[in-house]
C-alpha cells in the first residue's frame, strides 16, 4: 500500500475518474495550477477539453455544474474555500438540492463541488469557516468530509460516480496527513459511518479534522483507563444514524465534535441520540464545537475558539466521571 | 416581408402561440374557479418570444425558463396534458405533483425546467452549452429570463462565462415591461441588449409583437451558436398582457396601481396573434388550429381534473437518483 | 388594545419607526406596493426619499444595508421571501455576522433583514423554506421570528432600534392572525423567550407557526390531563436557553417544534437539554420537523411534510405515556 | 501636462506611493521571516491607483477594498502602526488582532475594510453612496475591486443599482493582469470599462503607471459623484509586480508558472513611484520623504513587534454592538 497525503489522494481518485469516464471534466479558479494541490498535474495529464480555469463567478459556475450534470457530463468543480459556497449559495441549496425532486425524478445530476473547509494558520474569519451544517439541511444534496487518505480517495470516486449533486469538503488542517491507501482501485460508498477505534467506555462521534483530536482524545483517555470508540461519520449527509446509534446504546456516553458553529452535525447527533438512545444514555452528552463567533485572525484567539484534542479529552472526562 | 415567409412556418408558429394562449385562458380560468393550488404566472402577450426563439430548436436543444413558463414550455414541445395535470397537482403530472407551475420540466425534450428563482436559470442553460463543447455535439442551449433578471448576478456572471468559454447559449431576455409591480425602467438602467458589449457578446433588441423577427432574430443566435462562435444575447420587447400573478388584486390590490388601463390598452393593440393572423393568407388552415388547440386544450383539462391527487408517502421520493 | 393582523403590526411598527427617527429607511422589491403588506401605504406617508423600490439584486441590496448602517442610516430591507436569503448569502453570513468583529468592534451596522418564512398554499420548493436554522451558526447577527401581532410589533421595533444587523423571520402561515396589540409605545426585547402557557406535564418549544400548533395541541392535550408548558424562543440567536432549560427542568419531558428541515432550532434545543437538563429529564426528547425534502407542491404532498398541531400533540403523547 | 502639476500635489501623491512601497517590502520582509501569521496580498506596482484616487477624497468619504488591501488603507490615512500591528495580530492593531491584512478597517477615516471575498467590497460602498443621498450630503463613496471581481455578481448589480438610484458612487476596477494565477483575457471578456455603458454609466481606462493620470480619471469621477450626477467606472490598468499572495510558491510552485520573468520586468519598466519622482523638480523634497517613511516604517515596526498578542478570553468580544 502507497503511504500518500489526503490531497494526493485526492489527485489520485480525479485522475483516475478521468481516466475512467470521458464524461469527467474539472474546473474552478485556477485549477490548471491548483491552489490545494488536489488537481496538481491534470491539465498536463488531460488537458483543457477537460480541465478548465473559471472566472470568477461562483454562483454561475456551480450552476453551470448542474446544468452540464443534467446533460450528461460529470463535472467536478473545485471551489477552493469552503466559504465561497455563500456566494454559490442559491446554486446548492435552492437548485441543486432541489431540481430532481421537483422535477418528480427526472433531473439526474452528477456533479461533485468540492473545497476545503475548516481554520487554519490564521486565514481569518471570511475563509475559516466550517460550512457543512448548513447542508445537512440541503434536502437531495449528499455532503461527505473525509479524515483520511484512503477515505478521501474512496468517498471522492465514489462521490464522482454517485448521479446526485455531491458537496466535498476537504479538511484543510488534514491535507498533509499521511497515510495507507490500498493500490488496487476501491471505492467507499457515502453515507457509511467508520469506526475508526473501537472501545466501550464513551462513544466519540467526530467528523474530519475532529476525528484526528477524537483519536489523540482517546490515547491520552486510554491511559486513564477510559476506553473510547471514535465514530468518523464520514458522510453528513445522509447520516448513517444507526452506526452512531450502535455505538451510544452500547457505550452509553456520548461526546460529539465538531469543527462547526452550531446547530450541525454535533447538534444533530446530540438531539438522535435524545430522542433514540436515551434510555442507554448514562450522562449527559457533551458537544466540542466552536463557539458561535467568527475565526479570529491572531493565533492565540484562533487556538480559543477551535476544538483540540484537549478539549475533546476534557469533554470524554466529564461524560464519564461527572461534571467537575 | 411576409412575401418571402415559408406559410408552413407561418402555420406553426400560428400553432404554438395560439395554443400557448388558449391553455393559458384556460388556466386563467381555473385559476379563479379555485381549481388550482399555488401560483400562476401567465405569458400571454409575450407568446411570440417563446414561439419565435423555440421554432429555430430541436429536441435535443435545451431551454431553461422561469416563473412565467408555460409559454417556453409548450413552444418547446411539452405535452398540454401533462402540464396541465401538474399545475393541478395531479400524479399524472410532469412532476407527479411535486413542481407546479414554477418548476414544470420535461427533460424528454430539453426542458430543464421553470425556476422559481430569478435568474436561477441562466448558469443552468451556460452548463447545457458547456456540455454541448464537452461532447462536441452543436447542440445549444437558450436561457429565458426576464428584465428584472438582467439585474441580478447570474446575468452578468453567465455572460461572461458563456463568452469566454465561447459556449452554444442563446439569452433571451424578455423585457416585459415590469419586473413585478414596478416599470422596468425604474429598476433597470440603461439598454439591456447593451450589455452584452462589455462581455463581447453580440446584443440585438427586437420588437416581439412580430414573431416572424423574433424567428429570424433567433435563427441568427442559434446558427452562430452551433457553429461554435458563441452567445448572443436577444432581448426582446413586449408588455405583459395580464397580472404579474393571477390574483395579484390580493397582494397589491389591483393593477391599475402600477400601471394605466390605457397604457395596458395601447400595448394590447400590438397582439402577436393577431399581427400573424393578419398576415396568413390560409382562413382554413388558420381554422383548423384554432379548432385543433381547442380540443387539445379540452382533453388536457379532462386529464388534469381526473388526475388523481399524490399519496402523502410520495412525498419522500424523487429525493436522490 | 387594538386587535390586529400580524402583518397590520408590523406596518405599524415600520411606520412608527419611519416617524421616529429620520435615518430609517425602506428599500426592497416592490416595497411601494407591497407583496406581503408590511410596507403598505408608507410611500404614501414618507415618500420616495425613505421608501425605494430595489431592482432585483438582493445580495447587492443587502450589502448596500450594510454599508448605509455603517454610515449611519438604519435601513429596513425587505426581501420579501425568505429563501431568497439563500442569494444573498455571502452578504449575510459572511459579511453582515462578522464585519464588526472582524473590525475589532468598530463597524455599527443598524440594518434590519426582513421576509416572510415556512410554507403554505403550496408555493413549492423554492418558496417554502424556512432558513433560519441557517442563521442561528452565523455569528454576529441576531434572528428573530414572532408568532402573535403584538410580539411582531415589539420584536421589529426593538430590531429596527438594535445596532446590529437582525434577520427579522415573518411567519407567512400566521400574517393574517389576528391578536391584542397594546395601544401605547413598546418594545419586545430581542433574545427572550416567552411562555405562551403555563403547565407541568410536559415543555413544548415552538417558534412562529409551531406556536400556534403547540398551543393547539396543548388545548386538545389538556382534555386528555396532559398540561403542557408552551415556550415561545421568540428570537433565534441569541437563543434564550435559561428559559428553555428552566422549563425543561420544571416538566422532565421536552418536545420540540420547528418547521425547518434539520439540524435547526429542534436539534440545539434538543442538545442543550441533553447536556444540561439530563438529569431532569424523564423521557426521549421528541421533535417535530420538516423532513429533509423540499417542500412539494401538491396539497396532500405539502401537508404531509409540514409539522402541524396533531402531530405536536403526538409527539407530546409519546414522551408523556412512552412509546407507542 | 507635468508642467501644469501643482508641486505639493506631486509630493502629496509620491509620498502616499512611497509609504505603501515601503510598507510592504517590509511586510514581505517580515512574512519571510516568519513574523506574521496568515495571508498577505501586496500591492506592489498598483501604488498609483490608490494613490491617485484617493488623494481627491476627504476623511469622510467611505472607501472599501479587497484582499489587496494595505494600498488603498494607507492611501486613505491609515496609520502604519496600527495596521502593521494588526498584521502581527497584536492587540494595539485596528482589530485587535481579530482580522489581519484581508480585514483591517479604520471606520474613523472612512476605511470599511479589505475584504476577503472578491466582490464582497462593491455592495457595501454602494450602500455608503446611498447614506450620504438620504443623508444629502456630498461625500462619496469609492469600491476598490480587481479585475476577477468584475466577473463576480455583484459588479453588474453594484453598477445597475448606483445608476438607477444616481448613487455617488466611484468603482475603481484595477485591472492588474492577473485573476490570482490566470492571466485576466482568458477569464475576462470584452474591456471591463465598457461594461459601464450598459448600466447607462460612464467607464474609462486609465493606465495607471502613471499617478497624476489617475489623479485627475478620478478627480473627475468624484466630482461628478458629489455633484449628484451618479457614478463612474474606472478601470485602471497596471500589472502586479510581486506573488498573488507571499509565499504562492508553496500552493503552485513558483510565479514563472503563469508569467515569464522577460514579461514581468518588462512591466515592471512602468514603475508609477519612479515615474512620478522622475518628473518631480523637487530632490530635497522628495529625500525628505523618503527619510520621513523609512523612520514612520521603522516605528511601525517597533510598535507592531512590542504590542502583546490578545488573551485568549478576547475572542468573545466584539461580537454585538
Ligand atoms: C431571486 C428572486 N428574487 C425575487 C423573486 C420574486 N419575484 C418573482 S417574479 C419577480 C419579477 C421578475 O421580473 P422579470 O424578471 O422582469 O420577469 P417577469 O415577471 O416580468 O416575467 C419577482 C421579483 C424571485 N422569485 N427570485
Ligand atoms: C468569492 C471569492 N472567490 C474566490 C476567492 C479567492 N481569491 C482571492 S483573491 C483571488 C483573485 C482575485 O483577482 P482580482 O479580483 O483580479 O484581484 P487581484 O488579486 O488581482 O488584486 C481569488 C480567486 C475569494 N477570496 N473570494
Ligand atoms: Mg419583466
Ligand atoms: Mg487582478
Amino acid at each position: 500500500m502507497a503511504v500518500i497525503t489526503i490531497t494526493e489522494a485526492m489527485r489520485d481518485a480525479i485522475g483516475e475518474e478521468l481516466e475512467r469516464d470521458p464524461n469527467v471534466i474539472v474546473y474552478g479558479e485556477d485549477v490548471e495550477l491548483s491552489v490545494y494541490g488536489a488537481q496538481n498535474g491534470l491539465v498536463e495529464r488531460f488537458g483543457r477539453e477537460r480541465i478548465w480555469n473559471a472566472p470568477l463567478s461562483e454562483a454561475t459556475f456551480v450552476g453551470a455544474g448542474l446544468g452540464a450534470a443534467m446533460s450528461g457530463v460529470r463535472p467536478v468543480i473545485d471551489l477552493m474555500i469552503g466559504t465561497f459556497t455563500y456566494v454559490a449559495m442559491d446554486q446548492l441549496y435552492n437548485q441543486a438540492a432541489k431540481l430532481r425532486y421537483m422535477s418528480g425524478g427526472q433531473a439526474k445530476m452528477p456533479v461533485v463541488v468540492m473545497c476545503v473547509c475548516g481554520a487554519r494558520g490564521s486565514a481569518a474569519a471570511q475563509h475559516s469557516d466550517s460550512p457543512y451544517p448548513l447542508f445537512m439541511s440541503a434536502s437531495g444534496i449528499k455532503v461527505v468530509l473525509p479524515s483520511t487518505p484512503a477515505d478521501a480517495k474512496g468517498l471522492l470516486k465514489a462521490s464522482i460516480r454517485d448521479d446526485n449533486p455531491v458537496l466535498f469538503f476537504e479538511p484543510l488542517s488534514l491535507l498533509g496527513e499521511k497515510g495507507e491507501v490500498p493500490d488496487e482501485e476501491f471505492i467507499v460508498p457515502l453515507g457509511r459511518a467508520d469506526i475508526k477505534r473501537r472501545g466501550d467506555t464513551v462513544t466519540i462521534v467526530g467528523v474530519g479534522a475532529t476525528v484526528k483530536m477524537a483519536l489523540e482524545a482517546a490515547t491520552t483517555l486510554a491511559a486513564e483507563g477510559i476506553e473510547a470508540e471514535v465514530v468518523d461519520v464520514r458522510t453528513l449527509r445522509p447520516l448513517d444514524e444507526n452506526a452512531i446509534l450502535e455505538s451510544v446504546r452500547k457505550t452509553g456516553r456520548l461526546v460529539v465534535a465538531d469543527e462547526a458553529r452550531q446547530p450541525g452535525l454535533a447538534a444533530e447527533v446530540s438531539a438522535i441520540a435524545a430522542e433514540r438512545a436515551f434510555d442507554t444514555l448514562r450522562a449527559p452528552v457533551a458537544r466540542v464545537f466552536t463557539p458561535n463567533v467568527p475565526v479570529p485572525f491572531s493565533p492565540p484567539l484562533e487556538g480559543a475558539v477551535l476544538p483540540s484534542a484537549e478539549k475533546v479529552a476534557a469533554a470524554a472526562r466529564r461524560v464519564v466521571n461527572g461534571a467537575t | 416581408m411576409t412575401a418571402t415567409i415559408d406559410p408552413d412556418l407561418q402555420l406553426r408558429l400560428y400553432r404554438s402561440m395560439r395554443s400557448i394562449r388558449s391553455f393559458e385562458e384556460k388556466v386563467a380560468e381555473l385559476f379563479y374557479a379555485g381549481r388550482l393550488p399555488g401560483f400562476v404566472h401567465l405569458y400571454v402577450g409575450q407568446e411570440a418570444v417563446a414561439t419565435g426563439v423555440c421554432a429555430n430548436l430541436r429536441d435535443d436543444d435545451v431551454i431553461t425558463s422561469t416563473h412565467r413558463g408555460h409559454g417556453h414550455l409548450i413552444a418547446k414541445g411539452a405535452r398540454l396534458d401533462r402540464m396541465m395535470a401538474e399545475l393541478y397537482g395531479g400524479i399524472d403530472g410532469y412532476c407527479h405533483g411535486k413542481g407546479g407551475s414554477m418548476h414544470i420540466a420535461d427533460f424528454s425534450v430539453g426542458i430543464y425546467g421553470a425556476n422559481g428563482i430569478v435568474g436561477g436559470g441562466l448558469p443552468i442553460a451556460v452548463g447545457a452549452g458547456l456540455a454541448a463543447r464537452v461532447h462536441r455535439s452543436d447542440r445549444v442551449a437558450v436561457a429565458f429570463f426576464g428584465d428584472g433578471a438582467s439585474n441580478e448576478g447570474t446575468f452578468g456572471e453567465s455572460l461572461n462565462l458563456a463568452s469566454i468559454w465561447k459556449l452554444p447559449v442563446i439569452f433571451v431576455c424578455e423585457n416585459n415591461g415590469f419586473t413585478q409591480f414596478t416599470p422596468t425602467e425604474q429598476l433597470t438602467a440603461g439598454i439591456i441588449a447593451e450589455r452584452a458589449k462589455g462581455y463581447d457578446v453580440p446584443g440585438v433588441v427586437v420588437e416581439a409583437d412580430d414573431v416572424i423577427t423574433v424567428h429570424e432574430a433567433a435563427r441568427q443566435a442559434v446558427a452562430r451558436a452551433r457553429s461554435g462562435a458563441g452567445p448572443t444575447l436577444i432581448e426582446a420587447r413586449q408588455w405583459r398582457f395580464r397580472a404579474h400573478n393571477e390574483g395579484e388584486e390580493a397582494f397589491i390590490g389591483g393593477e391599475w396601481k402600477y400601471r394605466t388601463k390605457e397604457a395596458l390598452e395601447a400595448a394590447m393593440q400590438r397582439d402577436p396573434i393577431e399581427n400573424l393572423r393578419l398576415q396568413i393568407d390560409d382562413p382554413d388552415g388558420v381554422a383548423r388550429i384554432d379548432r385543433a388547440v381547442a380540443e387539445a386544450i379540452e382533453a388536457a383539462v379532462a386529464f388534469g381534473e381526473k388526475s388523481p391527487l399524490p399519496p402523502p408517502e410520495a412525498a419522500l421520493d424523487d429525493l436522490y437518483a
